[in-house]
């Protein structure tokens, strides 16, 4: 049994509703146990910060300060949405960098008789512990619906790779770990080279005419390599590419039909489960004629691309892959 | 204790014009000195503007003959610099070398402190502690050790080849030992060569045929040492001379044999995996020697026991199956390190997208396209084989001058990325861009060669590329890898698209460096670039006597210089083989055998295997000339039975001593 | 203001790395704490704990042992000798009432030059505030001592 | 130097020690007569009556050879030695007291204060009143006097000058009869005296000289203690099965009494010829058996060695470099 302490985060229980249905589907099949942290508060997602540096880190520190309580049996923070994830470790990692940072925060939880040591949790996403603790054999192992012939665009957004302070991920532009959890559900993973490309955040309140080329460029390069939908992992990105994929398209003319599904969703298909327990049908871009390759056994409308020719080509050098390691070659 | 006879001293405090008396009151140190430390011996106590020169080398002479001195210190730089200096003057005066000791009062006082009283303060102490050293200093002579005239150059690359040749021609017989099948190191890849053009096999086979044939040489290929040991003039080393499972006596090189052999297999080493070699294969067609060797990993034969095709078609009968790796040991004098580089591996730089894009080159891959021998028979084409790109960006300084792969400029990736720029011009007409962030031409005829490369219309963009991608935002950039980059000149971010990408990649030291490092006895530096012995005027010699280094695998530099690092190092060697024995630092240790009890607790401790153990005496010995003078064995000794020479117990204990002021008279400081 | 006090330091250097680091600093002009008298071995593996002793017991306030990097030793491995002395040593000295902060192991290859004067600065003022220890001071007021120890002893 | 045909005077003493060297002196059987025989002793405190006037009354140098053994510990032990030197020809520091501390020579580990509280105030000694001896008391007789205690226990050449050094807790029974015999022919003028100074009834090696076990090359991977170890190999080297034994920093000249019967050699005969600290070569001669090269992992194998002060100096400490601990020094 794995126990962690579980920041749902806002959007979990609003916007990203089936986010946390999908997840929650996907724990018992694979042991997981979360517990979530008692009268947790919001983590300023990517505005706070950017104000009023202070107040935001003690509002985030109070949620680790609260954690440190329920720590019995597992130092491991985990959070699903990529901007909790990414202000609970910043806010570990800075109250260490800059104690004076770490000093001020402490006073003002001591207001509320809170106090956290920072590097007393590990924080880390919920895919990293699917990766890297579950392991992706074990997840294979629990696949009863391989998901093959789906063609999937791996999102892995921005706020994840980087800045990487604890060197979790294989790389920090084009890291693997999403391709290889969708491979191992029997998806066909497209080569999606703007796999960490910023999706825009809060730019669609700000700016919305950048947010809309940022959100184009993605969705349009996953349309153009045939990817039938985005998988994501952050319920920010799935909301901007998701929701305003339609204003986007009024914007600029354009008619993409790209759905924006959780990489949970997936693994919830995989694992057998039916798409209502999924929380698949709520988002806003219908998935019903993507999943309609897997969904039910009908026949795939488009004719399957042809099988690729063995090209006489020059022959391609291996991929660069985590465990091979940066400091191997140095 | 028995009453020691007073040596008479002579100390010298040195000016070094302002260097020392700019900080330290030389006169006051002299006096001092006189006046404080004549119950130890002193008998003079001068100073001088400039010790080093020959008039003060003469002042040194001149009290030694006149006053009788048997010991003298000098006051001034490091011994580094002018210990041999100041011990030739005392040989000179005939007082024995060794009964000169130096005390640095330039780099460890006067140009590191700027209190003056603190600075002159602390000078008497080195003072007094050099004298109490001096004064337990004993008289050596230095050990000769014959030179064995045969010398080992490890690696075949351009620099080896030149060494090997030098030495050969000189009439000395050399070992060459190369890792690879053959002889030719990186430079036999490359298709041009900057800044003259000249096609890299053409100049360079001819040195290859000729150290393949000459007498003096003994090619020893896809060999590797696998142990050293001795010292300079008498190095034993052990060299494992892979099993090529072809009977050299009998192979004529008609290459029948790799002809028929149904194994294909990428070759990684001299195709830089762009083209595809044979189980049974030579590298290239010049190769030297000629012989072909057997993959044993690769080759169906040793996998599964079945074909055995190249046997069947050898008119010779040369391949040999049951042929076992040997370990051949040889003797020789000096031993000359050029063991190249390996290229920056470009797939560490994600955001180029090498080995993701297909249609990003590095350098290596490129030379073999442009090369006629390569497996686009010199076609310059995109990963399909088949199309010619229109449009070619050359991106330098991929992995160096960045902090996050190696810090250093490699030197010749400007040169590399102008010559391609030339080829591609030449053989496609192609646009090319080049993206750089300073060019770097700096030797002869390389700027003239950068003016060529400018005139032929090569668009070059000064800037750090940001990301290679095949993420297209417009129909114009649809298909194409488009290049982010920031136009410094220009002001602004540019997206440019072409349809290939050459990555112009920086030089790394091999990744086995520290560990050969270690079996030949010298260090590397933190990069992994073996280390010289002084990086301005001593580039080619090591902290160990007798090891040279030459070429890549000193650091990152062009073939002209490679060629004349080879040389030069083999100068350094035909100095030392003429000089037929060299004189080794007398600093040694040796075992009191009354006193030494076989407990065989320092045993363990020499990594030069000059202490050996007498069962039958119980005792322990050492052999002075293995010995390197460390005095690791002298400092474990339980019973104190191993003394030292030059660095001896009661010298430090009474530098020790006098460092503290102890041996003063009541007169304080 | 009162005498600051100002420690007298012995450091033990290797010829190869930190004897030239030394150098190093000197040729670049870069400026450190002048407490420290160096003795140049051959090696750090040539260190015989004797002479941490004299010195201690000589009247040095510390004692600064200064080698090649681990892996990096010019005689290939015998830094790692002179570590094993210098952490028993340490745990003898602290049974003789020293503070084994006064003796410091450093390890500055020849091209850290500035890594040296660093280390020999903050080590000094490391000693600065252990204070004195004047080894045997006592010793030759030999008189004076029986005196006054006399009253102390509980009549 | 027969003093005009009457035997020559012979003297011992013993001063902070614990009387082991006089039960040794005893112990070389019969040759003890040859003692009587040859010498004529005016002054042995534990084994006849003399007092101290007696040897003040002698004329000076008169006496040839005196045994003097223990440390000084107090005034009046420094007064013996001195009045001894005055009045002996050859002043031998007899045993390992007298010649580096030895056991006694522990108590530098700790402040003079300390050893009188500890004497007269613990837990086995009621002591409510805080009752202590003191220097001089009066009495209806007169004033009563005791030793006064030196700070710190010193050997006999840091008080006066020695001619010869014997080591040994106690010096072996073969070794004290092969010097009375030396003497005996010197007086006799068949011998010469060796240099003075020099160290007297011992071997020019260390115990592992005449030690009989197998030894090779010794890496360690933990120090153990000896009852930690079962069974002890009985014909390997002791150290090298990882118990810290002191041999080979220790002198020769005891036939490796202790590791012959399966004990490890903890030092009594001090260092070897010409070392100037002895626990210095025992703290380089552990470094260089420990095979390990990571920190953590050579600080996990001296944790094997629970007290290495007390095992490299046990006997050593006042003859040391340091001499004592800085409590010692310390004027409380």
């Amino acid at each position: 049994m794995n126990k962690y302490l579980f920041y749902p985060g806002c959007s979990m229980e609003s916007s990203a509703k089936a986010y946390m249905q999908s997840m929650n589907a996907i724990l018992e099949p694979l042991d997981l146990q979360m517990e979530e942290i008692e009268d947790w508060n919001c983590c300023g997602a990517t505005e706070y910060l950017g104000i009023n540096l202070i107040p935001a880190y003690s509002l985030i520190a109070r949620n680790l300060a609260l954690a440190t309580k329920q720590m019995n049996g597992t130092r491991t923070v985990t959070a699903p949405c990529s901007a909790c994830y990414l202000n609970l470790a910043k806010a570990d990692y800075y109250m260490q960098e800059r104690p004076s940072l770490g000093a001020k925060v402490n006073e003002a939880l001591a207001a509320g008789g809170l106090q956290y040591t920072p590097g007393t949790l590990e924080i880390r996403h919920l895919i990293d512990i699917l990766v890297y603790d579950i392991g992706l054999e074990t997840i294979r192992s629990k696949v009863s619906r391989p998901l093959t012939g789906l063609r999937v665009a791996p999102y892995m957004g921005c706020m994840l790779p980087r800045p990487d302070y604890k060197h979790r991920w294989s790389d920090h532009e084009h890291p693997t770990e999403l391709d290889d959890l969708l491979r191992a559900l029997g998806v066909e993973v497209i080569d999606y080279p703007l796999t960490t490309n910023c999706c825009g955040g809060h730019m669609t309140q700000i700016g919305p005419e950048t947010a809309f080329e940022l959100i184009r460029r993605l969705v349009a390069d996953a349309d153009e390599r045939g990817a039938h939908l985005m998988a994501t992992v952050c319920p920010m990105c799935q909301m901007n590419l998701d929701a305003y994929q339609g204003e986007m398209n009024h914007y600029f003319g354009t008619d993409y039909h790209m759905p924006i599904l959780f990489f949970t969703q997936l693994m919830g298909l995989a694992f057998g489960r039916e798409p209502g327990d999924l929380g698949i049908g709520a988002e806003l871009v219908s998935s019903r004629n993507a999943l309609a390759n897997i969904g039910v056994e009908v026949p795939v409308t488009q004719e399957p691309a042809a099988p690729r020719k063995k090209d006489e080509g020059l022959p391609m050098p291996r991929r660069w892959t985590k465990h091979e390691g940066k400091e191997a070659v140095k | 204790m028995s009453e020691k006879k007073q040596e008479r001293v002579g100390v010298y405090v040195c000016h070094c014009g302002s260097n020392i008396a700019g900080v330290v009151d030389v006169f006051d140190v002299a006096s001092w000195a006189e006046e404080n430390l004549k119950h130890q011996g002193v008998v003079i106590a001068r100073e001088y503007k400039f010790m080093c020169s020959s008039l003060g080398q003469e002042l040194i002479e001149k009290d030694i003959k006149e006053l009788g001195l048997t010991r003298v210190v000098v006051a001034a730089c490091s011994p580094h610099l002018h210990e041999k200096t100041f011990r030739t003057a005392a040989k000179n005066a005939g007082l024995n070398p060794y009964l000169v000791e130096l005390a640095s009062i330039r780099e460890q006082v006067s140009w590191v402190h700027t209190d003056k009283a603190v600075a002159t303060k602390k000078s008497k102490a080195v003072v007094a502690g050099a004298v109490s050293r001096v004064i337990e200093n004993v008289p050596l002579e230095e050990l000769k050790v014959p030179i064995n005239p045969n010398t080992l150059v490890v690696g075949g690359g351009i620099a080896g080849i030149q060494a090997a040749l030098e030495i050969a021609n000189a009439g000395f017989h050399v070992y060459l030992v190369e890792r690879e099948p053959s002889i030719g190191g990186h430079m036999a890849q490359f298709d041009k060569t900057f800044p003259t053009l000249d096609c890299s096999a053409c100049i360079l086979t001819p040195r290859m045929v000729e150290a393949g044939t000459h007498p003096n040489i003994t090619l020893m290929t896809w060999s590797e040492v696998v142990n050293v040991s001795g010292y300079v003039g008498s190095f034993n080393v052990t060299v494992k001379k892979k099993a090529r499972f072809v009977n050299e006596e009998l192979c004529t090189g008609c290459g029948i044999c790799e002809e028929k052999c149904p194994k294909k297999v990428i070759d990684e080493v001299f195709e830089a995996g762009l083209g595809y070699r044979k189980a049974v294969y030579t590298p290239f067609a010049q190769a030297v020697p000629k012989y072909p060797v057997m993959d044993r990993e690769n080759c169906t034969y040793f996998i599964k026991g079945t074909c055995k095709a190249c046997e069947k078609f050898c008119p010779t009968g040369a391949i040999d199956f049951k042929q076992e790796d040997q370990l051949i040991n040889i003797e020789v004098g000096n031993i000359i390190l050029a063991t190249g580089y390996d290229l920056f591996d470009a797939r560490r730089v994600s955001n180029y997208g090498y080995g993701r894009l297909p249609n990003v080159f590095t350098s290596l891959e490129f030379e073999r396209l442009s090369n006629a021998a390569g497996p686009t028979n010199g076609n310059i084409v995109m990963r399909d084989g088949k199309t010619t790109p229109k449009s070619v960006g050359i991106i330098h300084c991929v992995g160096s001058r960045d902090k996050n792969f190696n810090n250093y400029c490699s030197v010749i990736c400007c040169m590399q990325g102008l010559k391609f720029a030339h080829l591609v011009h030449e053989r496609t007409g192609a646009t090319v861009y080049n993206f750089y962030i300073d060019m770097r031409t700096a030797y002869k005829a390389y700027d003239e060669f950068y003016q060529r490369v400018l005139e032929e219309g090569t668009l070059f963009v000064r800037g750090k590329v940001a990301e290679v991608t095949n993420a297209a935002r417009n129909e114009h950039e649809r298909g194409k890898l488009i290049i982010q980059v920031e136009d410094t000149l220009a002001g602004k971010q540019r997206r440019i698209p072409v349809d290939m990408v050459i990555l112009s990649s920086g030089l790394q030291p091999r990744a086995d460096s520290k560990e050969v490092g270690k079996l030949f006895g010298i260090s590397c530096s933190t990069d992994g670039w073996f280390t010289e012995k002084h990086p301005k005027l001593d580039p080619v010699a090591t902290m160990t006597e007798g090891i040279y280094i030459a070429g890549c695998s000193q650091g990152p530099k062009d073939i002209p210089s490679s060629v004349a690092q080879g040389a030069a190092a083999s100068a350094r060697v035909l100095d030392k083989i003429l000089q037929r024995e060299v004189a080794l630092e007398p600093i040694k240790a040796s075992v009191n055998q009354e006193m030494c009890s076989g407990c065989r607790i320092c045993n363990g401790l020499c990594p030069f295997n000059a202490i050996t153990f007498h069962e039958d005496l119980m005792v322990t010995e050492i052999n002075p000339a293995l010995c390197q003078g460390c005095g690791t064995c002298v400092a474990a000794c339980p019973a104190g039975a191993i003394s030292g020479t030059g660095f001896s117990d009661q010298q430090i204990m009474a530098q020790i001593d006098g460092l503290l002021l102890r041996n003063l008279e009541p007169v304080g400081v | 203001m009162t005498e600051k006090f100002e420690p007298t330091i012995i450091g033990f250097t290797c010829n190869w790395c930190s004897y030239r680091a030394a150098d190093l600093a000197g040729t670049a002009r870069m400026k450190y704490a002048p407490n420290v008298r160096l003795v140049r071995l051959m090696c750090s593996g040539r260190l015989d704990p004797t002479f941490v002793l004299r010195a201690l017991s000589n009247g040095a306030d510390g004692v600064m042992i200064t080698g090649c990097h681990p892996g990096e030793c010019h005689y290939l491995e015998q830094n790692y000798k002179a570590l094993r002395r210098f952490l028993l040593l340490r745990r003898v000295l602290k049974g003789m009432g020293i503070e084994p902060e006064r003796v410091k192991l450093v390890w500055a290859s020849a091209a850290e030059g500035a890594r040296f004067a660093n280390e020999t600065t903050t080590f000094v003022e490391e000693i600065r505030n252990l204070g004195p220890l004047n080894w045997g001071r006592f010793i030759k007021q030999e008189a004076e001592i029986n005196e006054s120890l006399h009253e102390e002893v509980p009549a | 130097m027969t003093v005009n045909g009457k035997k020559p005077k012979f003297a011992m003493y013993w001063a902070a020690s614990c009387g082991g060297c006089e039960i040794a002196v005893l112990n070389i059987h019969e040759k003890i007569l040859d003692v009587d025989a040859n010498f004529d002793v005016v002054f042995w405190p534990v084994a006849m009556d003399a007092k101290y006037k007696d040897v003040e009354a002698m004329e000076d140098g008169s006496i040839l050879l005196t045994l003097f053994n223990g440390g000084i510990r107090n005034d009046e032990n420094e007064h013996l030695a001195k009045l001894l030197r005055r009045k002996t020809k050859i002043l031998v520091a007899f045993g390992s007291c007298a010649c580096e501390g030895c056991i006694p020579g522990l108590a530098n580990l700790g402040n003079v204060g300390e050893i009188v509280h500890t004497a007269f105030n613990t837990i086995t000694t009621d002591n409510p009143h805080e009752i202590y001896p003191r220097i001089s008391f009066d009495v209806p007789e007169g004033e009563l006097h005791i030793p006064k205690l030196a700070p710190m226990l010193r050997p006999l050449d840091q008080v006066v000058d020695v001619d010869y050094y014997m080591p040994g807790c106690p010096p072996e029974s073969h070794q004290i009869a092969a010097v009375v015999d030396l003497v005996i022919k010197v007086v006799k003028g068949e011998a010469e005296l060796p240099p003075k100074g020099s160290v007297i009834g011992v071997g020019d090696s260390t115990v592992c000289d005449e030690c009989p076990r197998a030894r090779n090359v010794k890496t360690i991977k933990s120090f153990k203690r000896i009852q930690d170890i079962a069974p002890v190999d009985p014909d390997l080297c002791l150290l090298e099965q990882g118990i810290p034994c002191n041999g080979p920093a220790t002198r020769s000249g005891c036939n490796a009494r202790c590791p012959n019967v399966g004990a490890q050699c903890i030092g009594c005969y001090g260092p070897a010829e010409g070392v100037i600290d002895y626990g210095a070569r025992l703290i380089t001669a552990f470094a260089s058996v420990v095979d390990a090269k990571e920190p953590e992992e050579i600080e996990q194998i001296l944790d094997g060695i629970p007290d290495p002060t007390g095992q490299v100096y046990r006997f050593n400490l006042a003859g040391s470099l340091l001499k004592a601990n800085r409590e010692a020094w310390k004027v409380k």
